[in-house]
């Protein structure tokens, strides 16, 4: 037979051990003390948080490579619209699941960072009252043209417009990109290296083709093949 | 003066000389203290026990199935995260099998394997935080759920240094996983899954005999054995019930047959709020004997297959389940050849749980209500869908 | 302060609770009413064991006790009652409880 | 009435109104701090006074949070419900805190500057001074069930409920545990009882002391509704009880209430079983005593402070069951076992001893160590093995159970 | 001096404490009344040096019976405690009258002296003294008492009881 009330004593030695434990061991803290910090010094992006004196190193809340809030549209340049991914295929806003993206497209082409004509959206409208971070957008994208911010610090008093994030707000540099999700981003221009020498080695082989039957129209195939996204192929 | 009628066996209300004592009607919920989210029990109380009972859900009633009817086969995952919040990565990956089997996806094998680390880890933050809520409910002012929410938080933190986010991980996809852990993680997890037995240790030491917590929950909120299988309860509450049905064993889905584990599961003499309870906690630890296994036979490999994004599956029916924390999570889906499934019905266990909410909680006092229905386990989110 | 200031209180209280007695229907405030004149008389006591002869002896103290602890077992009694009176009648009325009255 | 009478009640209550409910808004904190650091959390440690603009604050960890705290509880708005009993939800707050308040005057805390007001305002130094304690104590009854009437509410109803069944249980073995102390003293007088443990010679270095103290404390617990025992406000069953539609200042009040009566309760068993204010270097320094009695009376409170970090709480029935079956015999077992104990011991010297001295100490005077390592065990031993079998008894039937793997 | 401020306070609020505790229409009000009735004797009875009496009075009146008329309000009536039928008996008026004969016929015997000599001997508070009497003399009185609260303890509660039918063997709570 156990000691009487021998249950509680236990307990109260388990909660003993933790309050002591407390002052001693930092790892048993769960939360940090930034108390110190004057409230301009506030993280902005989820990678600002800790790691100064007095604040718990192994806090793993920092920027991950995977780490996503609301997306943001890239530019591969200094001006952001001469260079811009997107060119308005819309697939995201068909695919995003609670439907907040908002697209029109632009009625006559320009020239992208690749010096092709392309199309490119004349409004690009994230509602990031309504995103779910869900990255789908970014996911079925063909041209890697959309990927997630980390900035969290979004909170305006305005209610609808605040948080309408127009196509201006959503441009990013591919710089700042690598900024935040730097091995995410290695590896997306990786591919996009490789995809590309891969479309040219195979375009160089086309034509190359294209040459013994028909010269002209075999670049017209090239340039198609180009223009149309590989997720229609899959989709089929 | 409203009279009782429908009470349950065991509690009988003579009525003598004319006399019946008034009734309290008392509506716990839909914002109440201990019950679990947005969820309503319509209480009848004589003095302090309870002569019915009669749960009222739906608070939180989202479309889930509708709105996954007119999305594509995708655009649902990350929907799942939303069903039971605590748990996105095995409703990810209930719906990804579901998927896979319609339109025949082979898996990489260290997707697997990351997929059952990661469905483990969600067994233990649910059940570590059950156990911490359901500590919290029988009225402990936090200090087990604290605790509770330290380890949830080791863990969450590789959730989210693997998938960007800590609840709505929205980490699974038809093939395998969205991208692989990143580097070093593995180690990491290794080190979680190390110190949790540790933890374990102490919680147990904490609680579980501890004489309050006993005489709360022995012997309060019998399930029987027939009742469980009669009324489908599935998951550690029916293996609490005496049966022993764990749907990692009977399907063996993905790589579940590799690994050594056994299902804790009771005789079935009582089947109380204290057997639901210490059935979760001996499930942590087969959690870690498996978590073990899987992180030292993970390979390399890619994570994703050569699936397509956006598909139209032959018209087919398929039911996908895996054994959720909180039991049998099932998707069932019927294809038309549409991007868009016909038919998408979720077979969630809080729900099917939560159908003997009443039979359990009749004859008992009000505070035992509450306990019961925190080790029912539900969650609002997978509940009203 | 003398015994008199002390025995009129007690005979005014005392006829309050007489009146209660009396003039309400309701049980529970009839046995309201009892404790008060029982509280007036034990006020007498106390207030003559005060001014009287011989305080030393207690007896006031000791006779006071006593009627509180015979109230205390009065009240527990006459509560009963008035409970199972409720259950019968459904009322605690005393027109009520015309029972055993004649037509 | 005299300018001198007026000074004098001043100085006897205004020092009282005063420290304990300063000593109140130290124990939030250092409740908040405790509890935090049991869960592994470090608790307000923000509020204070900045410094410049950009960081550096004298917060001294926090201890500005309980005047923020009732900066913030008298700006908030006061709700009363529609149909509330509007006089009695404003007097239920101020009921509950008027008895606290008051029992801190039966305390013997020999505050330095009421050693030279006149006798007449120390009448509070009643001589049935612990007798009174309980008595107004049991006001505090009143003042729940008034809060829980008057919100017209379903859970504050329950919990005034629960609250009356409680506190007039756990009246009875708070009480019986406290007659061990009257016979030993042979007096209800507070200062007496106090006196009569100078030195080392407390209450709680006897067995049936040690006893009566434990049963003591757990009764206090049910008294001031301290976790365990905290059924009127629990919050995970009846969202809080009594004060569910209490809201600022009156709030605060009852909050306030509940801590002075914290104090009060630990008060009297300092006095009762804790030597009152005794402790090393009182003969020295009188004023020390005070230091001793706050000193326990945290002890105290502090213990309160870990059992609600640590344990949750009971079912009502267990709860009325635990008073009537456990600790009620216990403490009438107790109470034989002291008295018999005192028979034994004294044999034919009752007759000779001095009515004026505590009865047990002159029979304990000189008696052979033997007999008295004997009266220890012999007195804790029945008390343990009665203490198991009231357990045996009451516990509820529960079958066997056994967990089993399935490979 | 200060004693009469003492004494007419008290009084006053004692005879309106009974007044509302036997006029008020709603029974909760009417309880606290009463109990604030009791407080007030019981500071008459310190006054009037029994210290020990003022505290039992609050103990038992207070404490018990006041308790027990709450309990048994929300037994009977509904939880709001307001009994919203006619309040008073048929014969009210003939009761008013005999009350107030009756305290004409106990004023009269307090007049015909009016003018009393103040009391010069106080008497000696102490319990101690009380308790030695209850030992000595009057210890067969105590336990008739005691013999008569535990009746009183048996008729209450079988007299209340008989809502339920006595359990059967094993049935769960």
């Amino acid at each position: 037979m156990s000691l009487l009330g021998g249950g509680i004593f236990k307990g109260m030695a388990v909660t003993l051990r933790n309050f002591v434990g407390s002052y001693f061991y930092k790892d048993r803290l769960t939360t940090n003390d930034y108390s110190w910090r004057p409230s301009d010094k506030l993280p902005q992006h989820a990678g600002e948080y800790p790691k100064e004196e007095g604040e718990q190193l192994r806090d793993t809340t920092t920027v991950t490579n995977y780490s996503r809030n609301f997306p943001m549209l890239l530019h591969d340049g200094s001006e952001p619209m001469d260079t811009i991914r997107c060119v308005a295929c819309q697939i995201c806003e068909r695919e995003c699941p609670p439907q907040c993206i908002y697209i029109e497209k632009s009625t006559e082409k320009k020239e992208n960072a690749g010096g092709k004509p392309q199309f490119y959206p004349a409004k690009f409208d994230i509602d990031v009252s309504v995103c779910m971070s869900c990255q789908i957008c970014v996911e079925v994208c063909p041209f890697d043209a959309i990927v997630m911010n980390s900035q969290f610090e979004l909170s305006t008093p305005d209610r609808f417009g605040g948080l309408l994030l127009r196509r201006d707000d959503l441009l990013k540099s591919n710089d700042y990109y690598h900024n935040i999700h730097p091995e995410e981003a290695a590896a997306r221009d990786k591919r996009i290296a490789e995809e590309k020498a891969a479309k040219e080695a195979k375009k160089k082989a086309a034509a190359e083709a294209a040459r013994k039957k028909a010269e002209e129209k075999a670049k017209a195939d090239a340039e198609a093949s180009e223009g149309t996204p590989d997720i229609q192929e899959d989709a089929e | 003066m409203s009279s009782a009628t429908a009470i349950a066996p065991n509690y009988e209300l003579i009525q003598q000389d004319g006399l019946e004592t008034s009734l309290l009607e008392v509506s716990m919920g839909p914002h109440h203290p201990s019950t679990h989210g947005v969820f309503r029990m319509d209480v009848k109380l004589d003095g302090e026990t309870v002569v019915d009972l009669q749960p009222v859900f739906g608070y939180l009633h989202r479309n889930h199935e509708k709105l996954a009817e007119n999305m594509s086969y995708l655009g649902s995952m990350p929907f799942t995260d939303r069903l039971d919040y605590f748990n996105s990565m095995t409703n990810n990956w209930a719906y990804a099998l579901a998927a896979e089997k319609l339109v025949e996806i082979e898996v990489p094998e260290r997707a697997d394997y990351l997929r059952v680390i990661m469905a483990e880890l969600t067994r233990l933050v649910n059940h570590v935080s059950l156990v911490g809520f359901f500590i919290n409910d029988l009225g402990a002012l936090g200090t087990p759920l604290l605790y509770a929410f330290r380890e949830r938080e080791k863990i969450l933190d590789l959730f989210e240094q693997a998938s960007g986010a800590r609840m709505m991980c929205n980490y699974f996809r038809f093939g395998g996983l969205r991208n692989d852990v990143p580097e070093g993680w593995l180690d990491r997890a290794r080190d979680v899954v190390d110190h949790f037995p540790v933890f374990l240790d102490e919680y147990e030491q904490l609680l579980c005999e501890n004489e309050i917590i006993l005489s709360r929950t022995q012997g309060v909120g019998c399930l029987s054995r027939d009742l469980a299988i009669s009324a489908g309860i599935t998951g550690p509450m029916l293996r609490a019930s005496g049966v022993n049905y764990d749907i990692r064993k009977v399907d063996k889905y993905s790589i579940y047959d590799r690994f050594q584990f056994r299902v804790p599961y009771t005789d079935g003499n009582v089947g109380d709020c204290y057997d639901r309870f210490m059935v979760r906690m001996l499930e942590m630890r087969e959690s870690i004997r498996i978590l073990k296994q899987a992180l030292d036979g993970i390979g390399d490999g890619p994570v994703l297959g050569n699936a397509p994004k956006v598909f139209k599956p032959k018209p087919a029916e398929v039911y996908g389940r895996v054994e959720a924390p909180k039991g049998e999570l099932g998707f069932y889906l019927i294809a038309d050849g549409t991007p868009k499934p016909y038919r998408y019905r979720v077979r969630p266990p809080s729900l099917i749980n939560l159908t003997v909410l009443r039979d359990m909680c009749l004859g008992q006092k009000v505070a035992d209500a509450v306990i019961i229905l925190g080790s029912i386990d539900i969650v609002l989110g997978e509940v009203d869908r | 302060m003398t015994l008199h200031h002390y025995l009129i209180l007690a005979a005014l209280l005392f006829c309050i609770g007489l009146m209660g007695a009396f003039t309400r229907r309701n049980a529970i405030v009839v046995l309201f009413s009892v404790e008060i004149m029982l509280n007036a008389a034990n006020l007498n006591l106390i207030a003559f064991w005060r001014y009287g002869d011989n305080p030393a002896l207690q007896h006031g103290p000791l006779f006071t006790l006593f009627a509180i602890a015979v109230a205390a077992a009065e009240v527990a009694v006459g509560l009963a009652l008035v409970i199972a009176v409720y259950r019968h009648f459904r009322s605690v009325d005393l027109e009520v409880m015309d029972t055993l009255k004649e037509e | 009435m005299s300018l001198e009478l007026i000074r004098d009640i001043l100085v006897a209550t205004v020092p009282l109104l005063l420290i304990f409910p300063t000593l109140f808004a130290f124990t939030t904190w250092l409740e908040r701090k405790a509890l935090a650091r049991i869960q592994n959390r470090i608790g307000p440690n923000k509020v204070g006074v900045p410094l410049t603009r950009y960081g550096g604050r004298f917060s001294l960890f926090g201890l500005g949070q309980p005047m923020a705290d009732g900066i913030k509880m008298l700006f908030k708005e006061n709700i009363v419900p529609r149909d509330a009993d509007r006089l009695f939800h404003l007097l239920a707050p101020i009921l509950a805190l008027i008895p606290a308040m008051l029992v801190l005057c039966f305390l013997p805390i020999d505050f330095p500057w009421i050693n030279n007001i006149q006798d007449s305002v120390k009448a509070f130094m009643l001589d049935g001074a612990v007798i009174f304690f309980f008595a107004i104590t049991g006001l505090n009854t009143l003042a729940v069930f008034m809060a829980g009437w008057a919100s017209r509410n379903k859970y504050s109803l329950l919990g005034g409920m629960r609250a009356i069944a409680q506190m007039v249980s756990y009246e009875i073995p708070l009480v019986l545990s406290a007659v061990i102390v009257v016979m030993m003293v042979g007096s209800l007088n507070a200062a007496e009882i106090a006196n009569a443990q100078a030195g080392w010679n407390w209450f709680i270095f006897t067995p049936w002391g040690l006893a009566a103290f434990i049963i003591f404390f757990i009764a206090a617990l049910a008294e001031t509704n301290r976790s365990p025992f905290d059924l009127p406000e629990a919050e995970s069953e009846i969202i809080a009880g009594y004060f569910t539609e209490y809201s600022g200042f009156k709030f605060a009040l009852f909050f306030l209430g509940e801590y002075i009566a914290m104090f009060a309760i630990s008060g009297l068993a300092v006095t009762l079983f804790l030597g009152g204010g005794a402790g090393p270097g009182v003969a020295a320094l009188p004023w020390l005593s005070v230091i001793w009695f706050l000193v326990k009376i945290f002890a105290l409170i502090a213990v309160m402070i870990w059992l609600r970090g640590t344990l949750p709480r009971l079912r009502v029935d267990q709860l009325m069951g635990f008073a009537w079956k456990f600790l009620l015999p216990l403490s009438i077992l107790n109470i034989f076992i002291a008295g018999s104990a005192l028979h034994l011991l004294a044999g034919g010297r009752l007759a000779g001893l001095d009515e004026k001295q505590p009865i047990l100490r002159q029979l304990m005077e000189g008696a052979n160590p033997l007999v008295v390592a004997g009266l220890w065990i012999g007195a804790l031993l029945i008390l343990y093995v009665a203490a198991n079998g009231l357990n045996q008894l009451s516990r509820a039937k529960v079958r066997p159970r056994e967990y089993k793997y399935a490979e | 001096m200060s004693e009469q401020i003492a004494f007419w306070i008290l009084s006053a609020i004692a005879v309106l404490g009974a007044l509302v505790a036997v006029r008020k229409r709603n029974l909760i009000h009417g309880v606290f009344a009463l109990m604030i009735f009791f407080a007030a004797l019981s500071g008459l009875f310190l006054l009037l040096l029994a210290e020990f009496i003022a505290a039992v009075q609050i103990l038992v009146y207070i404490g018990a019976v006041g308790i027990l008329l709450l309990f048994a309000i929300m037994l009977t009536e509904r939880v709001a405690g307001d009994d919203g039928r006619r309040m008073t008996s048929r014969g009210w008026f003939w009761g008013l009258v005999v009350a107030a004969a009756v305290f004409v016929v106990l004023l009269l015997p307090a007049i015909q002296q009016w003018p009393t000599p103040e009391v010069t001997q106080a008497p000696d508070p102490s319990v101690e003294e009380l308790g030695h009497k209850l030992m000595n003399p009057y210890v067969m009185t105590l336990e008739v008492l005691a013999l008569l609260l535990t009746a009183a303890l048996i008729g209450a509660v079988t007299a209340a009881q008989g809502m339920r039918k006595p359990k059967e063997e094993g049935s769960p709570e």
